[in-house]
């Protein structure tokens, strides 16, 4: 067998569609003065734009139909993610969607019929998994006692503030499990905002200690630690896409100034030492692509496989590679002028920086594909 | 001529059986990994004999007319035949400027006297072709190419020197490059293209010693050669279009080459393969976190080539900047073998500093000559930087 | 004046002392690494209560005229204060090009009538200084500048646009070159040098917000500003000449600047210690293999800068590439301080993504800011791209 | 503490003067004609050479009068050993002057008075320690038993087919111990010629089995351990100081190549594509020959102290990895011609191979310097 493995991609019809739709609705509804516009505001979305998006169905778009969505997987959702990382587009799609997914590979019939429906009709959800920066520590020491009452904080809960439903990953009767929380159980000042690099972005620290969970929001069980695992991994597939948009339009940026910007009487486009790190930006932008579509090949509904796990984590650790240098090369090779807020260069190394820190930077997915590889 | 997906997969399965029951077993020297490669008698006789094998067994040329010693059929039989070579590991078609080159350029667009005359000996591996469209003060620079042929009655007469001519020293033919009009006023619109034969009077070859301390390629320096004026094909000053008209069949037999596995792929299976056995600090090499992070790199480098192939059939996902794959391919593909060869070596620990020769050299100092000849196709064909160059140009149309 | 080693080192003795007695307490709010990094007036006030602090204790312009606010002594005490204030990490004496540029440009050939009138001013720090040589349309092209001077009676009228000037709405004066005469057949001989007020009718500034999110630099728009003629420093046309003799300076004390730490020195030190309590997968991540692999190059980076500085003292081990070690300084600190904090936040997990601001970034963001300022070294006074080609060029005698 | 630690450089006038007469040495009596005259040679150097540099007082350069040399310690070698790298000059000079080393360190006056002498006056001698590939393995299977009969191979050993002494490591009665074998004591056919990517080097596997070893030429005891440790730290400095002189002549290799030749109508030096990695090379050479004249520094005859063997290490990691570097550069930057074995970058590269596995490679001493200065 060779290491390389498994090497399939197929893209249907329904994904090229989406993928164009929503690079067109994204494209009009989102240039960057409005996504400029949203670096300061405490979502750091449009809620307008956001009904929009829901009314396309894309809250629900990989949720199955009997839970109110579109039933067209998560490969459908990675263009979409795609578009919105190229437009630099800031709302709670990606946690939302995650959330979702774990509700529905862990949770039983009643729960997912409960609360699917809402995420899918645009009621946004997110995750609650991390105490600390360390992305390889799964332990869990949030505890949810025997009388259902939560103690400990999560930290860096994305899109925290707009949430109305946390999944939340809990210690419970020595095992791992989940509980949802809904945030209006929240105690005041539960919530702490996160002040992130990437300012299209939002995340709290979030105190759920004294949150009292009914029986019916706890999940547990064997599913649980199989279906957390899955999520971590389509969570790094969707950064991956939206990094990989993100790296694109980051290219389009580059390649536009170096056309028309002139230094010591030449186009700087036609110095080797700017065009040859852009042509490295732009194949590694193609390899990231063709990993991220792999891995929207290999996810599907069911638990994900070791080709799928591989393919995750190398779109991972490619994509947030690749956008590490296209913002780095981008602010440097605009001058004094990518030196400046004004720039959108900006947006782009803030958002390599967020996005590396999502679900596993490289490394720490390159050290897990040596053991899937290797060993 | 359509053709059932039972069909292909029956032909897939004979034509692997065969190159499994007749990969020639180890002959005990290093064979070519690839045509710029065979440096002596006893690799050409060997992978001339296995061309010719290939050929009779019905394997080669199969969408070539039949009167020329094809076979006819529909071109996806050969891709298979090639695919299953490269599965099977066999040794390479090494006649490749005949069969990649030469033949399909004069199946399109040779006259019948000349499919008649060229087409069969490139499949049978009787005759050998190289290749004169570099010459040594023009590495990169093909337009600019200074040998003459002057018309002179019945015959042409060329003066002038071609260099890296891969097997200029077997070959019986070589595609010629050369100027006949000096003073067109496009440089290009002065070439012409000749089928020229090597044995005259007037061409000689100079072997030159490669990195590897091979001979891979020659020297071929032309001193008042006179060719029979039938050589030129098409007409004068279309030279230029002919020459990049050639460089199309590259692609294989799709398009219109007689197909052959050109290159033993080396793959990142095989570098880490060869690492069976060496330690560092006392462990497996394959056991070092740093060790396995480069080489997860290498894999992905790897696969990142592969999925872009595939992704490159699929056009919704081609559109940001149409052909990027295709024409970074060389680029990136070159250049990743040269590091994941070198990194080979590297590996390898104080083993690394033996070469072929050493009977305790790793698969007999494989990587280490593979390393050297990576060059050939980092600097070859355009170096990587003008290929950087050519992306950065056709396709996000960056400056000149 | 020769001074001996004994009183050397127990100047050092005392600047060190006083450094550490009277280094300020943490103000609560990121104090700027770099001048260019002064942002708000709660930032400049600090800065200027502090140099004006150490001017006052004699550790500044100790080299400088006693008539004009200095101590008149040799300048190897005031690198000795200098290094003192590197080595107990105060803040940085904020005025730099009034310090390291305007001022000892004056000291060396400005009038009697200037010296009086300018020098002070700049040590206490009362004066803020700020220069004007770039404009938007020619970042690294200085000769180009086309920011206009008109001689008018007892006046220049000028017009045009600066960029890139730091400090510009805190500055009394600047250091500005203009053109007073656009037809001189070499680009170079149209430029001329003056000392200008700043707070004059026709002179605006507009903050430049910089990629960290804070203010830091200024456009400087000239229209029909009138600056009084005997702001011209030399004579007309000698301003490319005087520029030039501005930018010799900036190596420090010896060159003859006032001295006073310009930039807080990060190093890898910093960068490691800043690591402790992070954990990857569990573990300390300075245990982690390939994390001590990037580190040890980092630095390796850094000590073979600073064994390069003591190489260059040595003048038999300079002689193959002559003026190599320091041509390349900037280049190479510039751009390892780029990747160190870019890895510096890298290495930090999931709290890299914070920032300034949040209450649990590590250092209080400082990583995540310092990397982006890094960008001024890498880009300000000729990109690291420029830089290479002047290396190249200088150095190695490469083709333009 | 500075993890930067000890950053002393000095350079005697001793040390200036030997560079410069080294230097002019190579050049006038070794162009690279004479180097590749050696390629094919069984020795693959010039005896009369050899003899020359002997009566210059090389071979003895680093010893103590006492025993012969001039007393001028490693600070000295090291210029000499540069020149030589920068010529591109094989000789026995590093091994003869590492196996007088370990003699120096570790043998009893008697030995010292009875074996350096002849070294120092030309008589090659060399290390046999490798039993492997894997210079991190120091574990030692070949045997002097109690009747001081050897056993076993040792491989790599360099210069062995000139030597006339080996100083061998060895397990006897269970520790650490050296034999030192004459070549006269070697049964025929003990030694197999290795075939090196190196042609300017030689080396070779060599049997020692059966070979009886007087009592006299046994080094045992605790100072074997310590001698031999850093005499592969004086083993690494060496190699760099070679890889730094053959560096730098790659350098200059490149940029002769680079100022003449035309392509597309230009010198191709004027392309950034070559120019800025050969400004790389330049910076990556002033780094190695900085670490070099470091270590010389802080490298004497006592045992070496942290600091040295820092030194030592990160010059060898420096050293060689600039020279892997440039010499795949060189190859490349001269295109068509630097394919060919006519083209002096064929050198380079292989040199580059060559050292990289001498005393462990980069990675090898990173590892350590990891140890020594992270813990």
């Amino acid at each position: 067998m060779s290491v390389v493995g498994n090497t399939a991609l197929q893209f249907s019809e329904e994904q090229a569609m989406l993928l164009d739709v929503a690079r067109q609705f994204c494209q009009d509804k989102s240039p960057i003065a409005n996504v400029r516009a949203q670096l300061d505001t405490e979502t750091g979305f449009d809620a307008a734009l956001w009904d929009e998006m829901v009314s396309l169905g894309w809250a629900g778009i990989a949720l199955p139909e009997s839970y109110g969505g579109s039933g067209m997987g998560i490969a459908t959702l990675v263009p979409v993610v795609e578009a919105m990382g190229r437009a630099m587009l800031g709302t709670p799609l990606i946690s939302s969607s995650l959330a979702a997914q774990l509700l529905l590979r862990s949770g039983n019939t009643e729960q997912k019929e409960r609360l699917l429906p809402a995420i899918a009709s645009g009621a946004p959800a997110t995750l609650a998994l991390l105490e600390d920066g360390d992305w390889g520590n799964e332990a869990v020491s949030l505890t949810l006692d025997d009388g259902g009452v939560l103690r400990g904080v999560k930290k860096y809960v994305p899109d925290a503030t707009v949430a109305s439903l946390f999944v939340v990953s809990v210690q419970h009767q020595g095992e791992l499990a989940l509980a949802v929380v809904r945030s209006d159980q929240l105690p005041a000042n539960a919530m702490r905002a996160n002040t992130l690099i990437d300012q299209t972005k939002r995340s709290a620290n979030v105190d759920f200690s004294g949150v009292k969970v009914d029986e019916n929001n706890v999940i547990k069980g064997a599913d649980v630690g199989p279906a957390l695992r899955d999520v971590r991994l389509l969570g790094a597939l969707l950064v991956a896409a939206e990094a990989t948009g993100s790296s694109a339009a980051c290219l389009d940026t580059i390649v536009e100034y170096l056309k028309t910007r002139k230094q010591f009487g030449k186009l700087i486009g036609s110095y080797q030492a700017l065009k040859h790190p852009t042509v490295d930006i732009l194949t590694e932008t193609d390899s990231a692509r063709s990993f991220v579509y792999h891995g929207a090949t290999l996810v599907g509904e069911d638990a994900l496989d070791t080709d799928a796990e591989i393919a995750c984590r190398m779109a991972k650790a490619q994509a947030c590679q690749t956008l590490l240098y296209a913002g780095d090369r981008a602010v440097q090779f605009h001058g004094g002028m990518g030196f400046t807020y004004e720039c959108d260069a900006q947006l782009y190394i803030r958002r390599a920086q967020w996005s590396q820190q999502q679900f596993g930077d490289a490394q720490h997915h390159r050290k897990r594909l040596a053991s899937l590889l290797l060993d | 001529m359509s053709t059932s997906e039972k069909e292909l997969a029956e032909f897939r399965a004979e034509v692997g059986a065969w190159m499994k029951d007749n990969n020639p077993p180890d002959p005990g020297f290093l064979l070519p990994q690839t045509f710029m490669e065979v440096g002596d008698e006893r690799q050409l006789e060997f992978l001339r004999e296995w061309q010719h094998k290939v050929w009779a067994a019905g394997y080669l040329g199969m969408a070539w007319p039949k009167e020329y010693g094809g076979r006819g059929v529909d071109p996806v039989f050969q891709s298979i035949a090639d695919q299953e070579m490269r599965r099977n590991r066999v040794p390479i078609c090494f006649n490749v400027i005949g069969l990649g080159w030469a033949g399909p350029l004069i199946n399109d667009i040779g006259t019948e006297q000349e499919k008649a005359r060229y087409l069969k000996g490139i499949l049978t591996a009787e005759d050998v072709w190289c290749q004169g469209f570099s010459e040594p003060e023009h590495g990169s620079d093909l337009g600019n190419a200074q040998t003459r042929a002057v018309r002179d009655g019945d015959e042409y007469i060329i003066n002038g020197q071609k260099i890296w001519t891969t097997m200029g020293n077997f070959a019986k033919y070589m595609i010629l490059l050369a100027r006949t009009n000096p003073d067109a006023p496009r440089k290009y619109d002065g070439l012409s293209f000749f089928l020229s034969p090597m044995q005259l009077p007037g061409i000689e070859t100079r072997p030159i010693r490669k990195i590897t301390g091979e001979f891979g390629f020659t020297e071929t320096f032309f001193t008042d050669a006179r060719i029979p004026a039938g050589c030129l094909m098409g007409e004068e000053g279309q030279g230029w279009k002919i020459a990049m008209q050639t460089l199309q069949y590259e692609r294989g037999a799709a398009s219109g080459a007689a197909g052959g596995q050109a290159m033993v792929r080396v793959t990142v299976d095989d570098m880490i393969d060869q690492l069976e056995g060496v330690n560092r600090d006392g462990e497996p090499v394959l056991k070092d976190p740093v060790v396995r992070d480069q080489l997860v790199q290498a894999i992905m480098e790897e696969k990142a080539m592969i999925l872009g192939d595939r992704r490159a059939r699929v056009a919704a996902l081609t559109t940001d900047y149409p052909g990027s794959l295709q024409l970074s391919n060389k680029l990136r593909l070159t250049e990743l073998t040269r590091r994941m060869r070198q990194l080979a070596i590297n590996l390898q620990g104080a083993e690394g500093a033996l070469y072929v020769g050493d009977d305790e050299a790793r698969q007999g100092g494989f990587w280490q000559r593979a390393y050297f000849n990576s060059f050939s196709a980092t600097i070859g064909g355009g170096t990587s930087q003008v290929q950087a160059n050519i992306v950065a140009e056709h396709i996000l149309g960056l400056p000149k």
